[in-house]
Protein backbone atom coordinates (compact mmCIF):
# COMPACT_ATOMS: atom_id res chain seq x y z
CA UNK A 1 0.00 0.00 0.00
CA UNK A 2 1.40 3.75 -0.95
CA UNK A 3 2.57 5.85 1.98
CA UNK A 4 0.69 8.33 2.25
CA UNK A 5 2.62 11.94 2.79
CA UNK A 6 0.50 15.02 3.40
CA UNK A 7 2.94 18.26 4.31
CA UNK A 8 1.82 21.73 5.04
CA UNK A 9 3.73 24.85 4.92
CA UNK A 10 1.18 27.51 6.36
CA UNK A 11 1.26 30.84 8.76
CA UNK A 12 -1.99 29.78 10.63
CA UNK A 13 -1.68 27.35 13.96
CA UNK A 14 -2.45 23.95 14.05
CA UNK A 15 -3.85 21.10 16.56
CA UNK A 16 -1.65 18.42 17.57
CA UNK A 17 -4.72 16.43 18.56
CA UNK A 18 -6.52 16.88 15.77
CA UNK A 19 -3.73 15.60 13.56
CA UNK A 20 -2.75 12.78 15.83
CA UNK A 21 -6.70 11.81 14.69
CA UNK A 22 -6.00 12.57 11.25
CA UNK A 23 -2.93 10.04 11.04
CA UNK A 24 -4.93 7.32 13.18
CA UNK A 25 -8.30 8.11 11.31
CA UNK A 26 -9.87 4.48 9.43
CA UNK A 27 -5.87 3.06 9.66
CA UNK A 28 -6.24 -0.04 12.27
CA UNK A 29 -3.20 -1.68 10.47
CA UNK A 30 -0.56 0.85 11.70
CA UNK A 31 -0.15 0.02 15.99
CA UNK A 32 2.46 2.79 16.00
CA UNK A 33 1.96 6.84 16.06
CA UNK A 34 5.44 8.93 16.56
CA UNK A 35 4.61 12.48 16.94
CA UNK A 36 7.10 15.45 17.20
CA UNK A 37 5.73 19.17 18.19
CA UNK A 38 8.28 21.88 18.27
CA UNK A 39 7.05 25.34 20.30
CA UNK A 40 8.40 28.49 20.48
CA UNK A 41 10.67 28.87 23.46
CA UNK A 42 10.57 31.75 26.09
CA UNK A 43 13.85 32.01 25.94
CA UNK A 44 16.94 31.74 24.02
CA UNK A 45 20.69 30.94 25.45
CA UNK A 46 23.18 32.65 23.80
CA UNK A 47 27.03 32.00 23.85
CA UNK A 48 27.98 33.03 26.98
CA UNK A 49 25.25 30.99 28.88
CA UNK A 50 22.89 33.37 29.54
CA UNK A 51 19.38 33.62 28.86
CA UNK A 52 17.61 36.30 26.58
CA UNK A 53 13.55 36.40 27.16
CA UNK A 54 11.92 36.04 23.37
CA UNK A 55 8.64 37.30 22.82
CA UNK A 56 8.01 36.40 19.19
CA UNK A 57 9.82 34.23 16.57
CA UNK A 58 10.04 35.54 13.25
CA UNK A 59 9.66 32.63 10.84
CA UNK A 60 10.85 33.23 7.48
CA UNK A 61 10.90 30.74 4.61
CA UNK A 62 11.66 30.07 1.03
CA UNK A 63 8.21 29.60 -0.33
CA UNK A 64 8.05 26.52 -2.76
CA UNK A 65 11.58 25.03 -1.74
CA UNK A 66 9.87 24.46 1.85
CA UNK A 67 7.47 22.82 1.05
CA UNK A 68 9.72 20.58 -1.67
CA UNK A 69 12.19 19.86 0.59
CA UNK A 70 9.87 18.98 3.30
CA UNK A 71 8.26 16.41 0.93
CA UNK A 72 11.84 15.06 -0.40
CA UNK A 73 12.62 14.53 3.14
CA UNK A 74 9.28 12.90 3.92
CA UNK A 75 9.77 10.67 0.54
CA UNK A 76 13.33 9.46 1.82
CA UNK A 77 11.89 8.26 5.00
CA UNK A 78 9.66 6.54 3.52
CA UNK A 79 12.07 4.68 1.12
CA UNK A 80 13.90 3.65 4.43
CA UNK A 81 10.73 2.39 6.84
CA UNK A 82 7.56 0.85 6.45
CA UNK A 83 5.04 3.47 6.66
CA UNK A 84 1.83 4.11 6.88
CA UNK A 85 1.11 7.91 7.00
CA UNK A 86 3.85 10.97 7.19
CA UNK A 87 2.25 14.45 8.21
CA UNK A 88 4.57 17.51 8.03
CA UNK A 89 3.57 20.56 8.81
CA UNK A 90 6.04 24.30 9.33
CA UNK A 91 4.51 27.50 10.24
CA UNK A 92 6.47 31.29 8.99
CA UNK A 93 5.16 34.40 10.28
CA UNK A 94 5.70 35.78 13.66
CA UNK A 95 4.99 33.08 17.10
CA UNK A 96 4.73 33.98 20.10
CA UNK A 97 6.38 31.98 22.98
CA UNK A 98 4.59 28.88 23.64
CA UNK A 99 3.22 28.41 19.98
CA UNK A 100 3.46 25.42 17.76
CA UNK A 101 6.14 25.86 15.13
CA UNK A 102 6.66 22.35 13.26
CA UNK A 103 4.59 18.89 13.80
CA UNK A 104 5.99 15.59 12.42
CA UNK A 105 3.48 12.48 12.80
CA UNK A 106 4.55 9.29 11.50
CA UNK A 107 2.29 5.64 11.15
CA UNK A 108 3.56 1.78 10.75
CA UNK A 109 3.18 -1.45 12.30
CA UNK A 110 6.44 -1.14 13.55
CA UNK A 111 7.09 1.00 16.54
CA UNK A 112 10.64 1.34 16.07
CA UNK A 113 10.22 2.40 12.08
CA UNK A 114 7.44 4.91 13.37
CA UNK A 115 9.92 6.59 15.82
CA UNK A 116 13.01 7.10 14.18
CA UNK A 117 11.23 8.05 10.64
CA UNK A 118 10.09 10.86 12.96
CA UNK A 119 13.78 11.43 14.68
CA UNK A 120 15.12 11.24 10.72
CA UNK A 121 12.34 13.85 9.42
CA UNK A 122 12.68 16.20 12.32
CA UNK A 123 17.07 16.05 11.71
CA UNK A 124 16.55 16.22 8.08
CA UNK A 125 14.10 19.06 8.61
CA UNK A 126 16.56 21.15 10.94
CA UNK A 127 19.50 21.54 8.38
CA UNK A 128 17.74 21.16 4.81
CA UNK A 129 15.04 22.78 4.78
CA UNK A 130 14.57 26.49 4.12
CA UNK A 131 13.21 28.30 7.02
CA UNK A 132 14.98 30.49 9.28
CA UNK A 133 14.35 31.83 12.94
CA UNK A 134 14.67 35.40 14.07
CA UNK A 135 14.55 36.54 17.71
CA UNK A 136 12.36 39.52 19.03
CA UNK A 137 13.05 40.25 22.35
CA UNK A 138 10.13 41.07 25.24
CA UNK A 139 10.82 44.88 24.78
CA UNK A 140 10.57 44.43 21.07
CA UNK A 141 14.30 45.51 20.51
CA UNK A 142 15.74 44.58 16.93
CA UNK A 143 15.49 40.67 16.83
CA UNK A 144 18.86 38.65 16.14
CA UNK A 145 18.82 35.84 13.76
CA UNK A 146 19.12 32.09 15.21
CA UNK A 147 22.52 30.64 14.44
CA UNK A 148 22.75 27.34 12.81
CA UNK A 149 23.90 25.13 15.49
CA UNK A 150 26.76 22.49 14.33
CA UNK A 151 25.44 19.56 16.50
CA UNK A 152 22.11 19.79 13.63
CA UNK A 153 24.54 18.92 11.03
CA UNK A 154 26.08 16.22 13.20
CA UNK A 155 22.78 14.95 14.05
CA UNK A 156 22.59 14.01 10.06
CA UNK A 157 25.70 11.29 10.17
CA UNK A 158 24.05 8.55 12.60
CA UNK A 159 21.50 8.06 10.00
CA UNK B 1 17.72 35.68 -17.51
CA UNK B 2 18.47 34.48 -14.13
CA UNK B 3 16.79 34.75 -11.12
CA UNK B 4 18.39 35.26 -8.02
CA UNK B 5 16.58 35.48 -4.47
CA UNK B 6 18.32 36.10 -1.02
CA UNK B 7 16.78 34.87 2.40
CA UNK B 8 16.84 35.83 5.76
CA UNK B 9 20.03 37.73 7.56
CA UNK B 10 22.01 37.71 3.75
CA UNK B 11 18.67 39.36 2.55
CA UNK B 12 19.20 42.24 5.24
CA UNK B 13 22.45 42.65 4.73
CA UNK B 14 22.32 43.21 1.16
CA UNK B 15 18.72 45.03 1.31
CA UNK B 16 17.13 43.31 -1.55
CA UNK B 17 15.15 40.57 -1.78
CA UNK B 18 15.76 39.39 -5.10
CA UNK B 19 17.66 40.29 -8.98
CA UNK B 20 17.12 39.44 -12.46
CA UNK B 21 20.67 39.24 -14.36
CA UNK B 22 21.40 37.86 -17.87
CA UNK B 23 22.00 34.48 -18.19
CA UNK B 24 24.71 34.73 -20.85
CA UNK B 25 27.39 36.36 -18.62
CA UNK B 26 28.24 33.00 -16.36
CA UNK B 27 28.02 29.16 -16.31
CA UNK B 28 27.99 28.35 -12.61
CA UNK B 29 26.55 29.27 -9.08
CA UNK B 30 30.23 30.26 -8.83
CA UNK B 31 30.75 32.26 -11.24
CA UNK B 32 27.58 34.22 -10.68
CA UNK B 33 28.44 34.94 -6.80
CA UNK B 34 31.23 36.57 -8.17
CA UNK B 35 29.82 38.80 -10.30
CA UNK B 36 27.48 39.83 -7.38
CA UNK B 37 30.06 40.28 -5.06
CA UNK B 38 31.61 43.10 -7.74
CA UNK B 39 28.52 45.06 -6.48
CA UNK B 40 30.06 46.70 -4.03
CA UNK B 41 31.63 46.22 -0.17
CA UNK B 42 27.84 44.78 1.19
CA UNK B 43 27.82 42.35 -1.50
CA UNK B 44 31.17 41.10 -0.78
CA UNK B 45 30.96 40.69 2.42
CA UNK B 46 27.79 39.26 2.65
CA UNK B 47 28.40 36.41 -0.23
CA UNK B 48 31.86 35.68 1.17
CA UNK B 49 30.29 34.11 4.27
CA UNK B 50 31.92 30.76 4.14
CA UNK B 51 28.40 28.93 5.30
CA UNK B 52 26.29 30.56 2.43
CA UNK B 53 24.49 28.10 0.90
CA UNK B 54 23.15 27.72 -2.89
CA UNK B 55 19.68 26.38 -4.17
CA UNK B 56 19.67 25.90 -7.90
CA UNK B 57 15.75 25.60 -9.12
CA UNK B 58 14.58 25.39 -5.18
CA UNK B 59 16.72 22.39 -4.82
CA UNK B 60 20.23 22.18 -2.67
CA UNK B 61 23.21 22.97 -4.72
CA UNK B 62 26.69 23.34 -4.39
CA UNK B 63 28.68 26.14 -5.85
CA UNK B 64 29.94 24.79 -8.46
CA UNK B 65 26.60 23.62 -9.95
CA UNK B 66 26.20 24.89 -13.72
CA UNK B 67 23.22 27.42 -14.07
CA UNK B 68 21.09 28.09 -17.16
CA UNK B 69 18.57 30.67 -18.82
CA UNK B 70 15.72 30.89 -16.81
CA UNK B 71 16.88 29.06 -13.59
CA UNK B 72 15.72 30.76 -10.11
CA UNK B 73 19.22 31.00 -7.92
CA UNK B 74 18.41 31.03 -3.97
CA UNK B 75 21.19 32.38 -1.66
CA UNK B 76 21.06 32.14 2.10
CA UNK B 77 22.50 31.12 5.44
CA UNK B 78 22.47 27.92 7.25
CA UNK B 79 18.82 27.26 7.73
CA UNK B 80 17.44 26.85 11.38
CA UNK B 81 13.49 25.72 10.99
CA UNK B 82 12.33 23.15 13.18
CA UNK C 1 14.07 22.53 37.87
CA UNK C 2 13.05 18.75 39.09
CA UNK C 3 11.15 16.78 36.51
CA UNK C 4 7.78 15.78 36.28
CA UNK C 5 6.93 12.46 35.60
CA UNK C 6 3.12 11.16 35.52
CA UNK C 7 2.11 7.69 35.45
CA UNK C 8 -1.31 6.09 34.69
CA UNK C 9 -2.36 2.29 34.86
CA UNK C 10 -5.87 1.98 33.69
CA UNK C 11 -9.13 0.69 32.27
CA UNK C 12 -10.16 3.70 30.70
CA UNK C 13 -9.30 5.44 27.26
CA UNK C 14 -7.56 8.40 27.10
CA UNK C 15 -6.92 11.67 24.44
CA UNK C 16 -4.05 12.15 23.00
CA UNK C 17 -4.33 15.28 22.21
CA UNK C 18 -5.45 16.01 25.85
CA UNK C 19 -2.18 14.57 27.14
CA UNK C 20 -0.71 16.97 24.56
CA UNK C 21 -1.84 19.96 26.07
CA UNK C 22 -1.22 19.01 29.57
CA UNK C 23 2.54 18.47 28.27
CA UNK C 24 2.51 21.75 27.06
CA UNK C 25 0.37 23.56 30.08
CA UNK C 26 2.78 26.76 31.67
CA UNK C 27 5.49 24.89 29.89
CA UNK C 28 7.41 27.78 27.64
CA UNK C 29 10.75 26.26 28.76
CA UNK C 30 10.40 23.39 26.71
CA UNK C 31 10.36 23.60 23.18
CA UNK C 32 9.94 20.00 22.32
CA UNK C 33 7.52 17.46 22.79
CA UNK C 34 7.58 13.84 21.51
CA UNK C 35 5.00 11.39 21.95
CA UNK C 36 4.28 8.20 21.10
CA UNK C 37 0.71 6.05 20.99
CA UNK C 38 0.46 2.33 20.48
CA UNK C 39 -3.05 1.41 19.34
CA UNK C 40 -4.97 -2.35 18.80
CA UNK C 41 -4.19 -3.53 15.35
CA UNK C 42 -6.89 -5.32 13.55
CA UNK C 43 -4.77 -7.94 12.52
CA UNK C 44 -1.77 -10.17 13.88
CA UNK C 45 0.95 -11.40 11.71
CA UNK C 46 1.55 -15.36 12.40
CA UNK C 47 4.58 -16.73 12.54
CA UNK C 48 3.75 -18.56 8.66
CA UNK C 49 3.24 -15.02 7.44
CA UNK C 50 -0.77 -14.96 7.92
CA UNK C 51 -2.69 -12.45 8.91
CA UNK C 52 -4.92 -13.11 11.49
CA UNK C 53 -7.74 -10.61 12.10
CA UNK C 54 -8.31 -9.43 15.53
CA UNK C 55 -11.60 -8.09 17.27
CA UNK C 56 -10.40 -7.59 20.91
CA UNK C 57 -7.00 -7.56 22.36
CA UNK C 58 -7.38 -8.33 26.56
CA UNK C 59 -4.63 -6.68 28.49
CA UNK C 60 -3.54 -8.42 31.69
CA UNK C 61 -1.33 -6.32 34.37
CA UNK C 62 0.18 -7.05 37.34
CA UNK C 63 -1.58 -4.44 39.54
CA UNK C 64 0.88 -2.28 41.62
CA UNK C 65 4.31 -3.74 39.76
CA UNK C 66 2.80 -2.17 36.44
CA UNK C 67 2.92 1.56 38.03
CA UNK C 68 6.00 0.67 39.74
CA UNK C 69 7.80 -0.46 36.84
CA UNK C 70 6.80 2.35 34.72
CA UNK C 71 7.85 4.81 36.98
CA UNK C 72 11.34 3.32 37.19
CA UNK C 73 11.68 3.37 33.50
CA UNK C 74 10.28 6.79 33.22
CA UNK C 75 12.98 7.95 36.44
CA UNK C 76 15.82 6.07 34.55
CA UNK C 77 15.27 8.49 31.18
CA UNK C 78 14.83 11.56 33.70
CA UNK C 79 18.40 10.55 34.68
CA UNK C 80 19.86 10.08 31.44
CA UNK C 81 18.00 12.94 29.42
CA UNK C 82 17.10 16.92 30.69
CA UNK C 83 13.64 16.55 30.20
CA UNK C 84 11.01 18.74 31.65
CA UNK C 85 7.64 16.38 31.77
CA UNK C 86 7.28 12.53 31.46
CA UNK C 87 4.10 10.69 30.66
CA UNK C 88 3.04 7.63 30.89
CA UNK C 89 -0.24 5.69 30.48
CA UNK C 90 -0.55 2.14 29.97
CA UNK C 91 -4.29 0.50 29.55
CA UNK C 92 -5.87 -2.79 30.66
CA UNK C 93 -8.83 -5.14 30.39
CA UNK C 94 -10.66 -5.16 26.86
CA UNK C 95 -9.77 -3.05 23.68
CA UNK C 96 -11.02 -3.18 20.26
CA UNK C 97 -8.86 -3.00 17.15
CA UNK C 98 -7.92 0.90 16.83
CA UNK C 99 -7.96 1.59 20.42
CA UNK C 100 -5.52 3.48 22.18
CA UNK C 101 -3.32 1.29 24.46
CA UNK C 102 -0.29 2.91 25.00
CA UNK C 103 0.82 6.40 25.60
CA UNK C 104 4.63 8.39 25.98
CA UNK C 105 5.28 11.75 26.07
CA UNK C 106 7.96 13.38 27.02
CA UNK C 107 9.36 17.47 26.72
CA UNK C 108 12.89 18.81 26.67
CA UNK C 109 14.48 22.38 25.54
CA UNK C 110 16.40 19.77 23.62
CA UNK C 111 14.44 17.86 20.82
CA UNK C 112 17.43 14.85 20.40
CA UNK C 113 16.44 14.44 24.14
CA UNK C 114 12.98 14.67 23.91
CA UNK C 115 12.58 11.82 21.10
CA UNK C 116 15.49 9.38 22.66
CA UNK C 117 13.73 9.48 25.85
CA UNK C 118 10.38 8.91 24.51
CA UNK C 119 12.10 5.85 22.35
CA UNK C 120 14.29 4.72 25.35
CA UNK C 121 10.83 4.27 27.06
CA UNK C 122 8.80 2.48 24.82
CA UNK C 123 12.06 -0.08 24.34
CA UNK C 124 11.74 -0.83 28.49
CA UNK C 125 8.35 -0.74 28.97
CA UNK C 126 7.84 -3.53 26.14
CA UNK C 127 10.42 -5.71 27.77
CA UNK C 128 10.22 -4.60 30.99
CA UNK C 129 7.00 -3.59 32.30
CA UNK C 130 4.11 -6.45 33.13
CA UNK C 131 1.67 -6.00 30.80
CA UNK C 132 0.29 -9.23 28.52
CA UNK C 133 -1.59 -9.35 25.77
CA UNK C 134 -4.01 -12.03 24.59
CA UNK C 135 -5.90 -11.83 20.97
CA UNK C 136 -9.45 -12.61 20.48
CA UNK C 137 -10.42 -13.56 16.96
CA UNK C 138 -13.85 -11.96 15.07
CA UNK C 139 -15.32 -14.76 15.47
CA UNK C 140 -14.49 -14.47 18.93
CA UNK C 141 -12.70 -17.75 18.81
CA UNK C 142 -10.55 -18.41 22.43
CA UNK C 143 -8.08 -16.16 22.33
CA UNK C 144 -3.56 -16.85 21.51
CA UNK C 145 -1.51 -15.02 23.80
CA UNK C 146 0.54 -12.97 21.85
CA UNK C 147 4.63 -14.10 21.76
CA UNK C 148 7.07 -11.96 23.29
CA UNK C 149 9.36 -11.31 20.10
CA UNK C 150 13.23 -11.43 20.68
CA UNK C 151 13.94 -8.32 18.22
CA UNK C 152 12.33 -6.17 21.69
CA UNK C 153 14.55 -7.43 23.65
CA UNK C 154 16.98 -7.00 21.23
CA UNK C 155 15.84 -3.29 21.00
CA UNK C 156 17.82 -2.48 24.97
CA UNK C 157 21.38 -3.36 23.50
CA UNK C 158 21.31 -0.09 21.81
CA UNK C 159 20.59 1.91 25.05
CA UNK D 1 4.24 -16.77 54.98
CA UNK D 2 5.05 -16.18 51.40
CA UNK D 3 2.48 -15.01 48.93
CA UNK D 4 3.14 -16.35 45.07
CA UNK D 5 1.18 -14.77 42.15
CA UNK D 6 0.65 -16.23 38.69
CA UNK D 7 -0.04 -13.83 35.45
CA UNK D 8 -1.54 -14.42 31.78
CA UNK D 9 -0.63 -18.02 30.13
CA UNK D 10 1.36 -19.11 33.22
CA UNK D 11 -2.21 -18.42 35.37
CA UNK D 12 -4.52 -20.17 32.66
CA UNK D 13 -2.10 -23.13 32.14
CA UNK D 14 -2.22 -23.91 36.29
CA UNK D 15 -5.52 -23.06 36.70
CA UNK D 16 -4.66 -20.28 39.11
CA UNK D 17 -3.80 -16.85 40.05
CA UNK D 18 -2.17 -17.22 43.21
CA UNK D 19 -1.51 -18.87 46.32
CA UNK D 20 0.55 -18.78 49.43
CA UNK D 21 3.13 -21.08 51.12
CA UNK D 22 4.72 -21.46 54.52
CA UNK D 23 8.02 -19.17 54.40
CA UNK D 24 10.46 -21.80 56.11
CA UNK D 25 10.34 -24.17 53.61
CA UNK D 26 12.82 -22.36 50.98
CA UNK D 27 15.31 -19.92 50.95
CA UNK D 28 15.41 -18.74 47.10
CA UNK D 29 13.15 -17.93 44.24
CA UNK D 30 13.93 -21.05 42.28
CA UNK D 31 13.79 -23.49 45.37
CA UNK D 32 10.11 -22.02 46.02
CA UNK D 33 9.78 -22.92 42.39
CA UNK D 34 10.92 -26.50 42.26
CA UNK D 35 8.71 -26.94 45.10
CA UNK D 36 5.43 -26.13 43.01
CA UNK D 37 6.62 -27.93 40.37
CA UNK D 38 6.16 -30.84 42.98
CA UNK D 39 2.38 -30.26 42.80
CA UNK D 40 1.62 -32.01 39.27
CA UNK D 41 2.29 -32.39 35.69
CA UNK D 42 0.84 -29.48 34.72
CA UNK D 43 2.70 -27.32 37.05
CA UNK D 44 5.98 -29.09 36.35
CA UNK D 45 5.36 -28.46 32.61
CA UNK D 46 4.11 -25.08 33.28
CA UNK D 47 7.16 -23.63 35.75
CA UNK D 48 9.63 -25.18 33.54
CA UNK D 49 9.10 -22.89 31.00
CA UNK D 50 12.67 -21.74 29.52
CA UNK D 51 12.22 -17.71 29.73
CA UNK D 52 9.55 -18.10 32.78
CA UNK D 53 10.25 -14.24 34.47
CA UNK D 54 10.11 -13.94 38.75
CA UNK D 55 9.34 -10.76 40.60
CA UNK D 56 9.90 -10.40 44.28
CA UNK D 57 8.17 -7.64 45.76
CA UNK D 58 7.12 -6.41 41.91
CA UNK D 59 10.33 -6.03 41.06
CA UNK D 60 11.74 -8.17 38.58
CA UNK D 61 14.40 -10.56 40.32
CA UNK D 62 16.66 -13.55 39.08
CA UNK D 63 15.64 -16.80 40.11
CA UNK D 64 18.65 -17.42 42.66
CA UNK D 65 16.70 -13.97 44.40
CA UNK D 66 16.74 -14.70 48.09
CA UNK D 67 12.86 -15.45 49.29
CA UNK D 68 12.25 -14.00 52.99
CA UNK D 69 8.72 -14.05 55.38
CA UNK D 70 6.38 -11.93 53.93
CA UNK D 71 7.97 -11.63 50.26
CA UNK D 72 5.52 -11.71 47.30
CA UNK D 73 7.06 -13.77 44.68
CA UNK D 74 5.10 -13.23 41.08
CA UNK D 75 6.09 -16.06 38.30
CA UNK D 76 5.05 -15.23 34.10
CA UNK D 77 5.50 -15.28 31.16
CA UNK D 78 7.87 -12.40 28.87
CA UNK D 79 5.82 -9.49 28.93
CA UNK D 80 3.96 -8.26 26.27
CA UNK D 81 2.56 -4.82 26.84
CA UNK D 82 3.02 -1.43 24.40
Amino acid sequence: MAVQISISVQAEGFDPGAEYNRLRSENCSDGATAMFVGNVRDFSPDESGQHREVAVLELEHYPGMAESALSAIASQAAERWPLGRVRVIHRYGPLDAGEEIVFVGTTSAHRQAALDACAFIMDFLKSRAPFWKKEVGKGGEAGAWVEARSSDETALKKW
Amino acid sequence: MIKVLFFASLREQLGCDGLEVPADQFASVSELRSQLEGKGDSWRTALSHAQLQVAVNQELASMDAAVHDGDEIAFFPPVTGG
